[in-house]
């Protein structure tokens, strides 16, 4: 039984599914076609601030999915509100501009009840921290075959400049002239103690890095989450520009690359180094530790203790801050067991009606003739 | 020892005790038993907000009331003839609904000094004299059920258990019941453990034999059944009704039926009947809060499912602002609410029809959508099927007004045939529909002003579509003042352009001055109402709006032919404020705000009143 | 070159260009030195949802519109007699509100090619003759305004940014206003940044010089102040007057001001005006989401504070669940709506008044409010103390209805002196109210109908209050039916027992036949309107309802005194629908949805035929 | 300038609070009070199942009271809505049962706006996890000075039965007739993924436990998040048994002790390792280590991988479950940080009339005469 009865256009294409717990996801992996970047440009006018990040990301974005293979229309960008959110428009799929914060539950009764479309998610830290929070953290537990794209500008950008969820501590905003007084999330963190299977960080402009850890999270089932530092050069100028500059990223950013020991630094001068008997990690000179103590990134690790420790390692000015995939695990999709139960009990039904008269007459009846 | 067998017309049975003393059960199987016998029922459930408040104390009461009849019925009863009260609590909460003369039987050995200091009994009413001006028939029941069961092999507590099968085998006697399915039914039930099969088996049989034998019941009753349409009937409680209606509508429109839901007393049991019915591609989906289980309903709705949202007054407050999203993105959206006692946590258990307000005008923004309300139980089942026609036919989501009520009451239903449903089958949008192959989603059917449901995965038809303004025909962003203007006007016109159903009237001999015009779950105590003053030779009129957006065309015209409309309500005149606003008719409300139906005595002498002052 | 001086009474300037060229300071700007000059003032601000879209694109356009005159006015001004075009957009967004023989101002140095083709002009409006009906001033605004800052050691970006220096100055030529304060102002504003002050300042010079200079500006305008009661004026738009209302309120009642809010246009700002504002005790507390901000606000409230939360519609739709608990707890609350076109995100940047349903009827269960509506910019300020009042004397929460219009707006504001604002000083409960030292947390004053407000740290009235419906007095736990019943109604009836003030009638010489029923920020335009018709003879009365729950005693009767009722709303006749269904009167709806306030002149002709056919 | 100016009740008591950071919060200590559990029980009959769990907490709660030493009004317990949201109405202190969900918000606004009070918030599973679970890790980022009390029944008890975020997987109730196909959150991670400064579990049964915790959160400055398993004897009876029953508990229950190696046993025969390069905790047995390689509990470890790792412990089957305080650090509470913005301020202003007024005509005035 397919996910839509009867009434489906004629031309819909259809992928064979079987009716096992993982491959009902499988529709959503399709063939090779040939599109192009352009192919994936709709016709509206990207309506962000000049020298807005997410010019970048948007790019990288519709760069990336003619690798994906699938088509168009069974490609669903959902979002919330916020800049970051009218994303959806500037993408020639099909798309859906929701409302603040509610992307996730959205896309989820969407991607439950459409093995064949892949359904990517886009928000912002105020639409996903802030008032998605709830909807974010489940969607992760439940592990929705969900692709969730969370543009990171530490701000506000669409109400015009008010302090966000990763805002730092004592940030002076429109909303908080003295300072704020609370101390932020740490997306990633937050993720994992949410139980997340797949959790990555990368920058809005590093189009190589973005499109990396977008296909890593194409190919994983279940929910993907992506944090991507967006710059907004309006109310929140140069955020991540430790990240950016050139004098400054290389002793900042820390690259992680699955199966390879953590170095970098101009010359892969700095590790990470896991102190015995401790549970965080900590950068040292490459020169001063023995290759061995490296800690080997490993993003399938089970524990997720290893990414939590991980994720620690910024401190909250970038100083350390990893970037790619923190991990990547395998665990049942929600949609996959769900559709499972659905599909397992209709394959028995032949006659819908009349199973459903007999239901109607099942139990405690009586006849009056 | 033969006893004398007395015709009735029509009883009401009222089952109390505990939380924990299977009240619910009780009256369940006595309901069933009676469906078999062909009499008309209607049922009553009446339960604390608490799980299992502490025993014997007078919050922690349950009841079940049931009315049977030979001839058609339309409420559970003002008043019981009989009254099982299993505790003095149970007595105590409500002896003042027992009109003089009813029977009451009393579960003598809970009343115990302890258990009666606990309700504030300073005295045993059952020797004061307090009780003189009703028949009691005092019983041991957990004694002489826990004495019929001596040889069985089952704890103390099974045993004291039992007492409600041997409650329902005394009161099966006296109204002569046909027990078959209660056999039936504990077999099932206690499958896993058949020595609790052949413990309630016996203690049921012991309550009849007592019956049979002891003194004190000299009379044995029988109430024939009554002359109903032929055809196959179960009995059924509106939650069910409305789950099945729901199957019903996924089946007869060949989609996929997608439930979001998130537990709320009185609502939750549709979430449970839905979701055993997998079989007919029917996904329930509890969520995290109610704004997420309208979330996904609309995603899947987005997606081409029949998406369905249930809730009550607490999660409705939460859910407006995506009804608002699905009002704009015009897409079929099914919003059922079972209304409870309001405002804020209320009274969860009880019943009211105050969430009208909500439904039509609690949304930011001009945002209107269809809101209908089922009148009984098994009437959920066709509202079901009602609400996804107009949702999937004009593109919008309805509201759904159930109660607690008809939610968790009963009463026969005559089991339509399948066929003869409605068919609600759609088309999806296929082709493009605008010039040079472009897609218009915003291009309307100029009879329904429907958009067309273009689902993802159908090529050539990618769009994007949102929360703001779209423009006309494209679907585009547009802050464009007049578009604004044309597409509020469009949405309210698009509302008002649903087909629905001319209201009927009910005034057999088109003599009545006086119209009663009701909606939802007052059915029933109005309709029983008005029969009472018809027979008394008192014509009133009724009229029952089942559609309350849009309001059938002719509802102006019949409001204008009678000199009175009196609008009974269970909450401070909502309907009566609408009507009043809509078409100037001086409509009296009616109201009353007490957590329970309307009873037909009551609505009957305030019509009395009415029609004599007209 | 001496200039011919023409006096004129009123002008209505509207400063139009690309989200980043500063045209909503430059309107401030003009504003503040004709404030400063003494006219009476009203404005219109106007921008895009987005921050800054695409530079010279349709979507981008911002506009600032200023009414200034010798006489006391009440809009904006329905089109504008000049308009300054910073680029081609501005001009093709703008020109179909300009009547003929107006100004304009145009940018020349924008008009290339490629900016004409990005706003669909296939020739150059300038040279095409397509703007004959209007008297065009082309002005090299960029190129001169670089030039006259060639000297500076400035960007060439920071030079070109400047040109709406060069344009103000202009203007401020034209219309002889007196500009120190902006002098002052642009000192203030770049004070980090020395050169910049220097230059804004020669760019504003060199356009005054080049208005005094060039032959194209040959006259010269001058309106005179208006005649306006003695004392001290500001220029304050609805939102800083809300916020400042709020301040006062909590001075007044001596009590902290707690404001919980999510940021969302166009109420942010209220936010940020009170969180600069902590040293009158407020403390502002932006939260996770719109339920998390009321809910803080509750929580304040319970606590003894002055609660309040601010938000727009979206928000308003989250909030009902706990207002419905606020209701229930009988705790003072604020909650400000700053209404915006919906339904969904709808225009977020637009105005509307189509949230009245909502504040009124929006929460499940019998759950009324008060509700309230400021009429222009600098009423929100006296509205914010009243609601104030009506929450803390009747321990209510009140719903304080803004929109878009008077948010955004402005308009000059004699300052009250504060000692003369009503004194809202409230008495916390002490001790206890009920025999044996006991405390009913639900023992009413009979008068207000309203109950203690005992707050945490009070020894000896530790009670315990929640969402469940209370027993009267006690407020424990009931779900006895009579006493929901009496619950609901009293709850009705505290609302209605508030005392507000009479609606007061404009009728000059009590000759209207036809009266024009508004609320809320319609006031401006429904007074223009009216005050034109009766200056040509046709005598129409205006009444203002500032109370839209509970509605003023003496209005029935108001209503009832004219032969016609019109009732003109931004929504679908909301107002109009509850005057109808309350009094029964025929009320006209005259409703317009397009994001804008309503034209005086549109109200006027509308107004005429119907005075016409009484 | 204190909370509540000028109609403030005559009689109430006042402490000395200081205007530091720090000192904001000082006014919810107490001084030595002569009160027992007697005078914490309310008049209100307690309503829970006979055998609920509910009853041990409360009466564990109701005897721990007195030692707190602050007067009864100055404590307030706030609920959302769910069997264990009823506990407020059995508290003699200040009460107030809101609506599902949303107590940590609304406790919040009382807390910040009245640093004299003592805020307890009292919740459940569905009520903190589900329906609230964004207000619970906002409070818990923000460091609001809430002593926030989860009563985890893995259930919805009210509504009779449905499965919560913390049922397992696979669990069938009411609503999954076919099994759950959601994974649950684990609490303690999901509160460290969200900043949590303080993080416990106890279970209702053992008094002195549970005691212990609480008076460990009730001197913590900051939020105090406490996982209570809690038995709901009708809906999902037994569910915590493993570590209750006699024959299985030792072998389960991980008693955290600040300061002490983390054994546990009948005899300490177990105990928990740091295996070297890993990032997760181990069981072993006790006489299989050496007994430097126990961990050694340290409640106040700041990195939070620690306390991470600990959560991820116990099987999802509770075999290994550790109970005590996870984690107590200190860092500045929201409230203190707020309350310090507003009196700094409000110390300057001696009449605010006058200086409201001055305040109305500053800026850009101009007078008529
Ligand atoms: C219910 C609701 N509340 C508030 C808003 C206003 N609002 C729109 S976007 C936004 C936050 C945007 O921040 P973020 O998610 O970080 O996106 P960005 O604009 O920075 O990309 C807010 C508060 C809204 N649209 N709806
Ligand atoms: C807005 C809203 N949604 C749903 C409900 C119904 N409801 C009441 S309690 C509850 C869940 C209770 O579960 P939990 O928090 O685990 O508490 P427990 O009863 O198990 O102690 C639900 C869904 C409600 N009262 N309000
Ligand atoms: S405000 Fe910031 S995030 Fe938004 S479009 Fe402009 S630069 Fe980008
Ligand atoms: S249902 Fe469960 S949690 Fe609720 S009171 Fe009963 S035993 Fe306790
Ligand atoms: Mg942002
Ligand atoms: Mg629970």
């Amino acid at each position: 039984m397919s996910e839509i009865q009867g009434a489906s256009p004629p031309e819909r294409p259809r992928t064979a599914r079987n009716r096992t717990s993982s491959g009902a996801d499988s529709g959503r992996q399709g063939v090779a076609l040939t599109l192009t970047a352009k192919d994936f440009k709709s016709d509206q006018e990207v309506r962000w601030c000049p020298g807005c990040g997410d010019y970048a990301i948007l790019a990288a974005v519709q760069s990336f999915m003619p690798e994906l293979g699938i088509p168009r229309e069974r490609i669903v960008f959902v979002s919330g509100i916020g800049c970051s959110s009218r994303f959806p428009y500037y993408m020639n799929t099909y798309g859906l501009h929701s409302i603040h914060g509610r992307a996730p539950a959205i896309a989820t009764g969407l991607s439950v009840s459409r093995p064949d479309l892949q359904v990517w998610v886009v928000t912002g830290d105020g639409d996903a921290l802030s008032i998605g929070g709830n909807h974010l953290i489940h969607a992760l537990r439940r592990n929705v075959n969900l692709k969730i794209l969370l543009f990171n500008n530490r701000i506000y950008g669409l109400t015009k400049g008010q302090y966000s969820p990763t805002s730092e501590l004592g940030k002076v905003t429109k909303s908080t002239p003295a300072g704020s007084a609370d101390s932020p999330f740490n997306p990633i963190s937050l993720a994992l103690g949410a139980e997340a299977s797949f959790v990555a960080r990368t920058i809005d402009s590093d189009r190589k890095h973005l499109q990396g850890v977008l296909r890593s999270a194409a190919n994983h089932q279940g929910s993907a989450f992506v944090e991507i530092y967006q710059n907004c050069n309006i109310f929140n100028d140069g955020a991540f520009d430790l990240l950016k500059e050139p004098d400054t990223r290389d002793a900042a950013l820390i690259r992680l690359e699955h199966g390879s020991p953590i170095t970098f630094g101009t010359d892969g001068e700095f590790c990470v180094v896991h102190p015995p008997g401790g549970f965080g990690l900590e950068v040292r000179e490459t020169a001063s530790v023995s290759p061995t103590e490296i800690v080997v990134h490993d993003e399938t690790v089970t524990e997720p203790a290893y990414a939590f420790a991980l994720s620690r390692l910024p401190a909250l000015d970038l100083s350390h801050t990893p970037v790619g995939v923190f991990r990547k695990v395998s665990r049942p999709s929600y949609d996959a067991l769900v559709r499972t139960q659905v599909q397992e009990a209709a394959a028995k039904v032949t006659d819908p009606e009349r199973e459903f008269a007999s239901l109607l007459s099942s139990g405690d009846t009586w006849t009056i003739i | 020892m033969t006893k004398k067998v007395q015709q009735l017309d029509r009883v009401v049975i009222r089952f109390a005790g505990d939380s924990g003393d299977g009240m619910q059960l009780t009256g369940d199987r006595f309901t069933s038993e009676t469906a078999q016998l062909g009499n008309d029922i209607s049922t009553l459930p009446n339960f604390p907000a608490e799980i299992r408040a502490p025993a014997g104390t007078l919050p922690g009461v349950s009841s079940f009331q049931v009315h049977f009849a030979d001839f058609d019925i339309l409420t559970p009863g003002d008043a019981p003839n009989v009254l099982v009260a299993m505790n003095p609590a149970a007595l105590k909460a409500n002896l003042a609904d027992l009109p003089g003369g009813a029977d009451i039987i009393v579960n003598t050995d809970e009343f115990t000094k302890r258990n009666l200091v606990k309700v504030g009994y300073d005295a045993n009413p059952l020797e004061d004299g307090s009780l003189d001006r009703w028949v009691v028939h005092p019983v041991g029941l957990t004694s002489m059920t826990v004495g019929a069961l001596a040889d069985h092999d089952i704890s103390k507590k099974d045993a004291e258990r039992a007492k409600n099968m041997f409650a329902l085998g005394l009161l099966s006697w006296m109204y002569s019941r046909p027990y078959a399915s209660t056999i039936t039914f504990l077999e099932r039930k206690f499958a896993a453990r058949p020595e609790l099969v052949a413990a309630n088996i016996a203690a049921f049989k012991a309550g009849w034999n007592f019956g049979e034998t002891t003194e004190d019941f000299g009379v044995r009753y029988e109430v024939k059944p009554a002359k109903m349409s032929p055809g196959n009937y179960r009995n059924i409680t509106g939650n069910v009704a409305l789950a099945l209606g729901l199957v019903a509508a996924g089946v007869r429109a060949k989609l996929p039926v997608f439930l979001g839901a998130y537990p709320i007393t009185p609502a939750s049991d549709i979430l449970h009947e839905l979701s055993k019915h997998k079989r007919f591609n029917v996904t329930t989906m509890q969520a995290e809060d109610e704004i997420a289980a309208i979330g996904a309903a609309l995603g899947a709705a987005y997606g081409g499912a029949l998406g369905v949202t249930t809730t009550s007054g607490p999660g409705i407050a939460l859910k407006g602002e995506t009804i608002s999203l699905a009002i704009a993105l015009e897409l079929p959206l099914l919003i059922v609410d079972v209304q409870r006692a309001g405002p804020s946590t209320g009274m969860p258990t009880k019943t009211e029809q105050a969430d009208l307000n909500m439904a039509l005008f609690g949304r930011h923004g001009e945002a209107p959508a269809a809101v209908i309300a089922p009148c009984s139980p098994s009437d959920c089942f066709y509202a079901a099927i009602e609400a996804a026609r107009i949702a999937l036919t004009y593109r919008t989501p309805v509201l759904l007004l159930s109660d607690g009520y008809i939610a968790n009451g009963s009463e026969p239903w005559l089991l339509p045939d399948v066929s003869d449903l409605p068919d609600l089958r759609v088309e999806f949008a296929a082709t493009p529909n605008g010039e040079d192959g472009t897609f218009l989603p915003y291009l309307r059917d100029p009879h329904t002003l429907a958009r067309p449901w273009a689902v993802p995965g159908t090529p050539g038809l990618e769009h994007r579509i949102g929360g703001l303004e779209k423009a006309d025909r494209t679907g585009d962003i547009s802050y464009d003042p007049a578009n604004h203007d044309f597409m509020v006007r469009t949405r309210a016109a698009r509302i008002e352009a649903i087909e629905v159903p001319d209201i009927e009237v009910d005034d057999p001999d088109g003599a009545a001055s006086v119209l009663v015009l009701g909606w939802g779950s007052t059915y029933g105590p109005i309709g029983a109402a008005c029969r009472a003053l018809r027979q008394r030779g008192l014509p009133v009129a009724q009229a029952h709006l089942r559609h309350l957006n849009p309001m059938p065309k002719n509802l102006e015209s019949v409001l204008k032919r009678y000199g009175r409309v009196v609008i009974p309500e269970m909450n401070l005149g909502q309907l009566a404020h609408v009507i009043r606003g809509r078409y100037l008719v001086d409509a009296i409300p009616y109201n009353q705000v007490r957590g329970l139906p309307f009873t037909a005595a009551e609505l009957e002498s305030m019509l009395e009143d009415v029609v004599k002052n007209v």
